[in-house]
C-alpha cells in the first residue's frame, strides 16, 4: 500500500494486513442512498479540545483530506462532554451533513446520535475509538488502532527492553475511561508469563504533571523499580522528569515504555532517556474518507477497520521522528 | 461538674485551633511506622516541592476567603501564566517570569473590579474567568503543550538554594509575607474587617473597594507565581492540564486549615498546615498503592474529619 | 389577684465561654401581670429570655412553662427578604383546600392586621423596605397574634418613635386584658411605671430584687440596677445633659441642598464647632438618610457637604478624612466586625494613622486603646475579648470610640443611646456634652423627645424626607417639637381616636 | 412615573428573561437552522436533565448553601440505573434516588448539625461519589448497558410529538418545585433559613430540618438526572458530570437567585437553563470556531449575563 503523508507530517494510519474477520457491510444492506464524497457536506464530530497532539494530528488530518477531497467539512467539537456530543452530532446532520466522522469521547452513550444519523440514512465512522453499539446498522465502522493490542506490544517491548524481569509501575490513564481498561488489560496480559512484576499502578490521568508527580511519589516508597509503563506518551514523559529529579537514568536503570508517539517522548528515545513507544497513529482523513467512497461505490466494508501502528524504539527512533506528532 | 465542663470545653476548643496541627503530626506518625521508606530526605523533599505550587496559590485564597470571597479563577491564571512563558522566554526567563506575572496582575485586578466595582458575587465574577480564562490560555498557547529548554528558567524547578529547592523556599518567603501582611499591616487588618462585616467597614471608612481589588490581585500575582513555578518544574508550558481544579484543592486546603469561608479570618500556618496535610494525604494513598476509587473516598472522609473538629461552634 | 405562676425558674445558672451570664437566678411569672425586667447592659436579661424560650438550654437549674410564649426579640428577628404578610405568617400561613399556601388571602388578612397597628405598607413588599420601628410592629403583631399565654418583649420600644410607643403601649394592656401575661425588658423607666406590676432586678447575672413595682421608688429601682447606695446617685433629669453650648465661630459643617429621591428632599444642615444639632422627625422621616448623605453613604441626585467651607467628595472616605465621622444606627448590621477584638474594632477606623509604611504599631494601639476603655469605662474581660461578646451598651461604647480615635471635627451620632442602660446612656450623654465642650460638631439623631430636647442646642425637625422647621432656645419644649414633627400625623391620630 | 418603576421592577427581576428572547430572536434571524423543530427539540432535552440538577441546586442556593456534589451524583445516578435496569423499571429508576438522596440526606446532616460550610461538605461528597462510581464499576472498566428494548430506555427516549419525555419530567418538576417553593411552608421554611437564618430560628422555622430537606432533594434529583440521562444513553457511562457542579450553580445565579441565600425563583432557574443551552448551540451554529475559542465565548457570555443583571438590579 502506498503511503501517504499529511501535512502534519508522518504517514496517514492505513489498515492493518490482518483484519478481523466478519461479515462486511454493503450499502445495499444499509438501504442508504449514494452519496459521492466529491462535493458532499461531511460533519466532523470531535470529543475532546484540540489541546493534545494526537487531537490536533487528527482534526488536522480530517480538516486536511476533506479539503483534497473537495468536501464541505462541518466541524464540532464537544469539549469533553458527552451530552454535547450527542447534540453536536444531531445539529450536524440537522445542518445537512450527509456523510459522518466521529471521535467518540466514549465507547457507550452516543446511541442516540447513532439513532439520529441512521433516521436520516447517514453512515457514520467512528475514528480512534470502538463503541459498543452494532457495526453496520448503527454505524458504519469504526476505524482505529486496538487498544489492548497496543498495550500488548508496550509488554513485548518492555520484556525486551527488560529481559523479562523487574519492578513496574503502571501509570494509569484518567479512571473511568475504557482506553485505560484497554491498555491495563493488554499490557497485564503480555507480561503475565514473564518475570516482570507490578509493583504499583496509580492513576496519573494522561496528564503530564500528574504522570511526574505520581512517579517522584512511587520512586520514594519503591526506590527498587526497574521499569515503567505509562499509558500515553506525556505520562511518560513527566515519569522521565521526576526520574532525572531523582538521579536516576530513565532508560537505563529505568526502562519506560509508553503509547501514542508524540515527538516529545520520540525525541527522548532518540536521545537515549527512554526506552519505546508504542505508536497510535492519530491521521486517519485519507482512511476515513476512502472507506466513505468505497462505501459509496457499494464495496462490502468491514465491521472494524483496525490500522496498523508503528513503534518506535533506540533503533528507529532517530530516523523515524519526523513520523512523530 | 462545672469543672470538667470547663475541662471539656477548653480541650474542643484547643482542639478546634491545633486540629490540622494534630492531624498533620498523626499522619506522619502513621507513614513513620507503615510506610516504606518514608524517613527520607528525597521524601521530605518531594512532599515540599508537591506541596509548593498549591500553598502559593492557597495562601491568595487565605486572603480572598478572608473578605468573605472565593477565588474560582486561580487554576486558569495558572495556566494563562504557563502559555504566556513560551512565548517571552527568547528575550529571558526574567522578562517571560515578568510578563506572566503581569498577566496574573491584570486577571486578579479584573476579578477584584468585578466584585468591588461592579457588585457581583466572587464565585460568579470567578466562575467567568475560571471557563474563559483556560480557553484564552489555550488560544494564546495555539492549543499546544511547549517543551521549554531554557536552562535558566528550569533551574528554578529544579535547583537549590542552601539545599533547599528554589520553589520551596519561595513558598516559605511568601507564606511569611502573606501572614505578615495579614497581621501587621493596615491592609491586612483592613482585609479582615471588610470580611467580617463589609457594610461596617464600608461606614467607617475603610477603603473597601480598594482592600478587595488588592486581595484578588494578590491573589492573581500569587496564582501566576504558582504557574511560573509549576511550569519550570515540568519543563513544558501546558496550559490545557495547568492548575486544573487547582481551585478546589486550595479552598480545601484553607478550609482544612481553619479559615471559615463566613470570612472575616485569615489563618496563615493553618493554611500551611492545611496544603501539607492534603499533601501527606495524597501522597500516602499513593505510596500505598489504593485504587482511586477508594483514595477518593479517603480523601472525602480526611477533609469532612478536620473540618469536623476545626468548625466553629454555634 | 390569682397566684397561678406560668413561668417559675429556679436556680438556673448559665455561662458563655467563661462569663457567667445568669448566676443562680430564681423567676416567677404569674398569671396576668406584667412583669418588668431591668438591668445594666450585660446583666442577663436577653440570656434568661433565651433560656424562658428553649434558644438556649442553661448549665444548671430548673424551669417550668405552663402556656405557649411568645417572643419579641431585642433585635427585629424577621426576614428582611421576604414579604411583610409572609414574615407576619410564617408557620401559619392560611390555606386553600388543596392544602397549598392561599397568598391572597395571606395578604388580605395581614393588610387588615397591620392596620390595627398603624402600619399601611404594602404587605406584599419585602419587609426590609421598612422602617426598623415599622419592622418592629410587625414582630409585635406576628407575636400577639400567636395565640399565646405568655408574651416576652425584650426592648419593643427601643426603635419605636413617641406615637408608635402608645400604639404598643395600648397592645400591651389589651393583651393583660385577655389575661395573658407579659414580661416586659425595657431601659426606659417611665414605660416601665406606666405598665408594669412587678419588677425582677438583674445584676451581673444575679437576681438582686423581685417584687412589686409601684412601691418602688425610682431612684432606689436605679440603685438597685447600679448596685450602688442612692445617696451615691446624684439627682439628676430624666438626662445627663448639662447646660447649653457656646458656639458663636463659623459652621465647620454646611450640608447643602441634600436631595436622594425619594427619600430626602432639599434639606439643608450647618452645625458650628462646640455645637450639639438635633434632627427630630418620625420614623422614616429621614434621619437616617441625612446623616448617611452627608457622610457619603448615600447616593445623592444633588447636593453639597461642606467642612470648614471646603467641599467634600461624595464618598465615605473623603468624609472620614474631611473629619466626620458617623455611628451607626444599627450597631448589628453596621457598626461592629463581630469576629475581631475590641482593640481591633476600637483601632479600625484610625489605622492608617497608627501605622507607618503601612504596618501598624501594636504598642501605639494598645495605648490608645486602654485610654479609651478607661475614658469610656467600657466593661471588657480584656481589649482582646471578642466584641461580638459584648452587651449592646457596651458594643455601642465600643464604637464610640472607634470615631473618637480619629479625632473628628464632626460627629454624627444616629440613635447613639438606643438600647443602652440608663447608667451608661448617662454616661454616654455626659460624654457628648463634655466632646461638644471640647469643640466638637455634633449631629444628634434620637427618637428620645427627652434626649433631643436636652441635648441639642437647636433642633431641625423632619418630615417625608424635608425640612419641616428649625427650633432655637425657648422654642425647644415639647409641644413645639411634636407640632413641627408630626402636624398632620398628630391630626390623624386625633380622628381615629374620635371614631373609636 | 408609577408605570416605569413598574417596568423598571419587571426588567430586573426579568433580566434573564429578557436576555433569552433576545438570544433566541437573533439566533432565529441569523442562523436559519436555529429554529428548526429538530434543533429545538434537542435544546430541550439537553436542557431538560440540566434543569432537573439546577432545580434541587435553587433550593440549596435559596437556603444560602451551595452543592457541589451534583455533577458526581449525576453521574453515580446514571451507573446505578444501569445496573438496576436488569432487575426491571422499578430498580433502576429508585435505586439511583434512594443513594442519591441518602448522600445528599448526608450532605444536609453534616452541614445542619454540625455548622460545618456547604462549600466543603458537599466537595467532599463530590469526591466521595466519584469515588463510590468507580468502586461499583471496577475503577471504571465495567460500563454497564441497558437493554435497548427495556421499558427504562423508553423513559429516556420516548417522545410526545417529538419532544423527549425528559422534557416534561423536567417541566413536571419545575411546576412542582414551583409550588413547593412558594406555596407549602417547606417553601417559605427554605426562604426564611437562607433570608436570616438566626432569625429564622428565633421564628421557631425548623432551619435544620430545612436544611436536611433541600440537600436531600438535591441529590435526589441529580441522582434522577443521571437516571434519566442513563436511559436516554441507553447505558451508565461513568465519564460524565464532571464540572456539572459549576453549570448548574451558573444557570441557577443567571437566573437570578441570589448565592447570599433569601431569594430565588424555579422560573428564573429554568430560563437560565435555557440562555446556557442556546449559547452553547449558537456556538456550534456558528461552526468554524476554533474548539479553544469555545471556552472563551462561553466565559464571556457568562460575564455579559452576570454584569447586566447586575447593572439592571441597581
Ligand atoms: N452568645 C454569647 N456568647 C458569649 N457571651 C454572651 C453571649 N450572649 C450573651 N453573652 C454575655 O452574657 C452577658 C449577658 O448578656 P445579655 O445579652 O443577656 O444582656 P442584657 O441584659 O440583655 O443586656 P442589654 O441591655 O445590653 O441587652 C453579657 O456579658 C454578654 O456579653
Ligand atoms: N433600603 C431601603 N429601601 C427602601 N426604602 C428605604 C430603605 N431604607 C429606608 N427606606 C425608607 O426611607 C425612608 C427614610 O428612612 P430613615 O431610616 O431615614 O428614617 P429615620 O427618620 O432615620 O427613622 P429611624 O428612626 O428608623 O432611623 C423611610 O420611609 C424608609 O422606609
Ligand atoms: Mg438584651
Ligand atoms: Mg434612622
Amino acid at each position: 500500500e502506498s503511503q501517504q503523508t499529511t501535512t502534519s507530517g508522518g504517514p496517514a494510519a492505513s489498515a492493518a494486513q490482518q483484519q478481523s474477520a466478519g461479515p462486511g457491510c454493503p450499502r445495499s444492506r444499509t438501504g442508504y442512498p449514494q452519496v459521492d464524497v466529491k462535493g458532499a457536506t461531511v460533519g466532523f464530530s470531535q470529543s475532546e479540545k484540540e489541546a493534545n497532539p494526537f487531537r490536533t494530528a487528527e482534526t488536522q488530518s480530517i480538516k486536511d483530506e476533506a479539503a483534497k477531497k473537495g468536501v464541505d467539512l462541518l466541524y464540532t467539537n464537544a469539549q469533553s462532554d458527552l451530552n454535547k456530543q450527542i447534540s453536536d452530532i444531531k445539529s450536524l446532520l440537522d445542518r445537512g451533513a450527509k456523510l459522518l466522522i466521529v471521535a467518540p469521547l466514549n465507547s457507550d452513550g452516543l446511541q442516540p446520535a447513532f439513532d439520529a444519523a441512521k433516521a436520516k440514512q447517514v453512515p457514520v465512522v467512528t475514528i480512534d475509538r470502538k463503541v459498543t453499539s452494532q457495526p453496520c446498522t448503527d454505524y458504519l465502522t469504526f476505524i482505529g488502532s486496538d487498544f489492548v493490542e497496543q498495550g500488548k506490544r508496550a509488554a513485548q517491548q518492555m520484556i525486551k527492553a527488560t529481559g523479562g524481569s523487574g519492578k513496574v509501575a503502571i501509570l494509569l490513564g484518567a479512571s473511568g475511561n475504557n482506553v485505560t481498561v484497554d491498555r491495563t488489560k493488554g499490557f497485564k496480559d503480555g507480561i503475565a508469563n514473564s518475570g516482570l512484576q507490578v509493583v504499583a499502578e496509580q492513576t496519573g490521568e494522561f496528564d503530564r504533571s500528574k504522570g511526574q508527580a505520581v512517579m517522584e511519589q512511587l520512586i520514594q516508597s519503591n526506590p527498587d523499580i526497574t521499569a515503567v509503563y505509562a499509558e500515553n506518551d506525556e505520562m511518560g514523559v513527566g515519569a522521565v522528569t521526576a526520574l532525572k529529579a531523582a538521579g536516576k537514568t530513565p532508560g537505563k536503570d529505568v526502562k519506560v515504555v509508553s503509547i501514542d508517539g508524540t515527538r516529545n517522548a520520540v525525541q527522548l528515545i532518540a536521545d537515549g532517556s527512554y526506552t519505546a513507544v508504542v505508536e497510535s497513529n492519530p491521521r486517519f482523513g485519507p482512511l476515513a474518507f476512502e472507506t466513505l467512497e468505497k462505501f459509496a461505490k457499494g464495496d462490502e466494508i468491514p465491521q472494524n477497520i483496525v490500522i496498523s501502528d508503528d513503534e518506535y524504539d533506540s533503533s528507529n527512533a532517530q530516523q523515524k521522528l519526523g513520523n512523530a506528532y | 461538674m462545672t469543672l470538667t465542663a470547663t475541662r471539656t470545653a477548653t480541650r474542643t476548643r484547643w482542639l478546634q485551633d491545633n486540629g490540622v496541627y494534630v492531624a498533620v503530626v498523626a499522619l506522619v506518625l502513621f507513614n513513620v511506622a507503615f510506610t516504606a521508606n518514608f524517613l527520607t530526605v528525597g521524601n521530605f523533599r518531594t512532599q515540599l516541592v508537591q506541596a509548593a505550587p498549591v500553598l502559593i496559590v492557597a495562601l491568595g485564597m487565605a486572603l480572598v476567603i478572608g473578605t468573605e470571597g472565593v477565588d474560582l479563577s486561580v487554576g486558569a491564571v495558572m495556566a494563562l501564566a504557563a502559555a504566556i512563558i513560551p512565548l517571552y522566554l527568547g528575550a529571558g526567563p526574567l522578562v517571560a517570569i515578568m510578563m506572566a506575572l503581569t498577566v496574573g496582575l491584570a486577571a486578579g485586578a479584573f476579578n477584584g473590579f468585578l466584585v468591588a466595582k461592579v457588585g457581583i458575587q466572587p464565585i460568579v465574577a470567578t466562575l467567568a474567568l475560571l471557563v474563559g480564562g483556560r480557553g484564552l490560555a489555550l488560544v494564546i498557547a495555539d492549543g499546544r503543550l511547549v517543551q521549554l529548554h531554557d536552562p535558566a528558567f528550569l533551574a528554578l524547578g529544579t535547583d537549590d538554594v542552601l539545599g533547599i529547592p528554589i520553589s520551596v523556599v519561595i513558598a516559605g518567603l511568601l507564606a511569611l509575607t502573606v501572614a505578615a501582611l495579614t497581621n501587621r499591616t493596615t491592609f491586612g487588618r483592613q482585609l479582615v474587617a471588610v470580611g467580617g462585616n463589609r457594610k461596617a467597614a464600608t461606614l467607617a471608612g475603610l477603603p473597601v473597594n480598594r482592600v478587595l481589588i488588592g486581595v484578588y490581585t494578590i491573589c492573581g500575582v500569587l496564582a501566576a507565581i504558582s504557574g511560573v513555578l509549576a511550569t519550570s518544574r515540568l519543563a513544558a508550558s501546558d496550559p490545557a492540564d495547568m492548575g486544573l481544579l487547582m481551585e478546589l484543592s486550595a479552598i480545601t486546603a484553607v478550609v482544612v486549615g481553619g479559615t471559615p469561608l463566613t470570612g472575616g479570618k485569615v489563618r496563615v500556618l493553618g493554611t500551611v498546615m492545611g496544603v501539607v496535610l492534603m499533601q501527606l494525604v495524597r501522597a500516602t494513598l499513593i505510596k500505598h498503592n489504593l485504587p482511586d476509587s477508594i483514595a477518593q473516598m479517603i480523601q472525602a472522609a480526611i477533609i469532612v474529619a478536620a473540618v469536623y473538629v476545626a468548625r466553629e461552634r454555634r | 389577684m390569682p397566684t397561678e405562676p406560668v413561668i417559675e425558674v429556679a436556680g438556673v445558672t448559665k455561662t458563655f465561654a467563661g462569663v457567667k451570664a445568669l448566676d443562680d437566678v430564681d423567676f416567677t411569672l404569674n398569671r396576668g401581670e406584667i412583669h418588668a425586667l431591668v438591668g445594666e447592659n450585660g446583666a442577663g436579661k436577653s440570656t434568661l429570655i433565651k433560656v424562658l424560650t428553649g434558644i438556649h438550654s442553661p448549665d444548671g437549674g430548673r424551669i417550668a412553662r405552663n402556656g405557649r410564649i411568645s417572643t419579641i426579640y431585642q433585635e427585629v428577628n424577621l426576614v428582611p427578604l421576604m414579604s411583610v404578610a409572609a414574615n407576619l405568617f410564617l408557620g401559619r400561613e392560611p390555606r386553600n383546600r388543596l392544602g397549598l399556601i392561599d397568598r391572597t388571602r395571606r395578604d388580605a388578612e395581614a393588610k387588615e392586621l397591620l392596620q390595627g397597628y398603624g402600619i399601611t405598607a404594602d404587605v406584599s413588599s419585602p419587609l426590609g423596605t421598612l422602617a426598623v420601628g415599622e419592622q418592629q410592629m410587625v414582630a409585635l403583631a406576628r407575636a400577639v397574634e400567636a395565640d399565646a399565654d405568655v408574651v416576652i418583649m425584650d426592648e419593643p420600644t427601643s426603635s419605636l418613635e413617641p406615637r408608635e410607643v402608645e400604639t404598643l403601649l395600648d397592645v400591651v394592656r389589651k393583651l393583660h386584658e385577655q389575661g395573658i401575661a407579659i414580661i416586659y425588658v425595657s431601659h426606659r423607666m417611665d414605660e416601665l411605671y406606666r405598665i408594669c406590676d412587678t419588677v425582677t432586678v438583674l445584676r451581673d447575672g444575679v437576681s438582686v430584687h423581685s417584687g412589686p413595682l409601684k412601691e418602688l421608688p425610682r431612684i432606689e429601682l436605679v440603685s438597685l440596677m447600679l448596685g450602688r447606695s442612692v445617696n451615691e446617685i446624684q439627682k439628676h433629669g430624666t438626662t445627663a445633659f448639662g447646660e447649653d453650648h457656646h458656639a458663636d465661630t463659623l459652621p465647620v459643617l454646611e450640608a447643602l441642598d441634600l436631595t436622594s429621591k425619594p427619600r430626602i428632599n432639599n434639606i439643608d444642615v450647618s452645625i458650628r464647632p462646640g455645637e450639639v444639632v438635633g434632627l427630630a422627625g418620625l420614623l422614616g422621616s429621614g434621619r437616617t438618610e441625612t446623616a448617611k448623605a452627608i457622610i457619603g453613604a448615600l447616593p445623592l441626585d444633588h447636593g453639597t457637604v461642606l467642612v470648614a467651607g471646603k467641599p467634600v467628595p461624595h464618598n465615605v472616605k473623603a468624609a472620614t478624612r474631611a473629619g466626620i465621622s458617623m455611628l451607626a444606627e444599627d450597631r448589628k448590621t453596621e457598626g461592629i466586625i463581630p469576629n475581631l477584638s475590641v482593640r481591633e474594632n476600637i483601632v479600625l477606623a484610625a489605622l492608617p494613622k497608627l501605622s507607618r509604611f503601612g504596618i501598624t504599631s501594636r504598642s501605639k494601639q494598645d495605648r490608645i486603646v486602654d485610654a479609651f476603655i478607661k475614658r469610656l469605662r467600657i466593661k471588657v474581660s480584656s481589649p482582646e475579648q471578642k466584641v461580638a461578646e459584648l452587651s449592646g451598651g457596651n458594643q455601642q461604647k465600643v464604637l464610640l470610640a472607634r470615631w473618637l480615635c480619629t479625632e473628628p471635627k464632626i460627629l454624627l451620632l444616629d440613635e447613639p443611646t438606643r438600647g443602652i442602660d440608663v447608667g451608661a446612656k448617662a454616661e454616654v450623654q455626659a460624654l457628648i456634652d463634655e466632646l461638644a465642650k471640647e469643640g466638637l460638631a455634633v449631629l444628634l439623631i434620637s427618637s428620645e423627645l427627652d434626649e433631643l430636647l436636652d441635648g441639642a442646642d437647636r433642633l431641625i425637625v423632619l418630615r417625608d424626607g424635608e425640612v419641616a422647621g428649625e427650633l432655637e432656645g425657648a422654642q425647644l419644649t415639647r409641644e413645639h417639637v411634636l407640632n413641627a414633627i408630626a402636624a398632620e400625623v398628630m391630626d390623624d391620630a386625633d380622628g381615629n381616636q374620635n371614631s373609636h | 412615573m408609577q408605570a416605569t418603576a413598574t417596568r423598571t421592577k419587571v426588567l430586573q427581576r426579568q433580566g434573564a428573561a429578557v436576555a433569552l428572547i433576545l438570544m433566541v430572536a437573533v439566533s432565529w434571524l441569523v442562523f436559519p437552522r436555529f429554529g428548526s423543530l429538530d434543533n429545538l427539540r434537542d435544546l430541550a432535552l439537553q436542557g431538560s436533565f440540566l434543569a432537573v440538577i439546577a432545580l434541587g441546586m435553587t433550593f440549596v442556593i435559596i437556603t444560602g448553601g451551595i452543592d457541589l456534589s451534583v455533577g458526581s451524583l449525576y453521574a453515580l445516578g446514571g451507573v446505578l440505573a444501569a445496573w438496576g435496569s436488569q432487575y426491571g423499571f422499578l430498580v433502576a429508576l429508585t435505586l439511583p434516588l434512594l443513594v442519591c438522596g441518602a448522600i445528599g440526606f448526608v450532605n444536609g446532616l453534616l452541614i445542619a448539625r454540625t455548622n460545618m460550610a456547604p462549600f466543603i461538605v458537599t466537595l467532599a461528597s463530590l469526591l466521595f461519589a466519584r469515588g463510590l462510581l468507580l468502586a461499583i464499576t471496577d475503577e471504571g472498566a465495567n460500563t454497564y448497558q441497558i437493554a435497548p428494548d427495556s421499558a427504562f430506555v423508553e423513559l429516556g427516549r420516548g417522545t410526545v410529538f417529538g419532544f423527549g419525555y425528559p422534557i416534561f419530567i423536567a417541566a413536571a418538576l419545575a411546576v412542582l418545585g414551583g409550588l413547593i417553593l412558594n406555596r407549602t411552608t417547606f417553601g417559605q421554611n427554605v426562604f426564611a433559613t437562607g433570608g436570616a437564618e438566626q432569625s429564622a430560628v428565633l421564628l421557631g422555622v425548623p432551619v435544620a430540618k430545612t436544611k436536611i430537606g433541600v440537600y436531600t432533594m438535591s441529590g435526589t434529583l441529580a441522582g434522577l438526572a443521571g437516571a434519566l440521562t442513563a436511559a436516554y444513553l441507553q447505558s451508565g457511562v461513568t465519564v460524565i458530570g464532571v464540572g456539572t457542579e459549576l453549570d448548574a450553580i451558573a444557570v441557577v445565579v443567571i437566573g437570578g437567585t441570589l448565592l447570599s441565600g433569601g431569594m430565588g425563583t424555579v422560573l428564573g432557574t429554568v430560563i437560565g437553563v435555557g440562555l446556557i443551552k442556546v449559547i452553547q448551540n449558537v456556538i456550534n451554529q456558528i461552526g468554524t470556531l476554533d474548539s479553544n475559542y469555545q471556552s472563551v465565548v462561553s466565559g464571556v457570555f457568562l460575564l455579559i449575563v452576570v454584569v447586566l443583571q447586575r447593572i439592571l438590579r441597581r
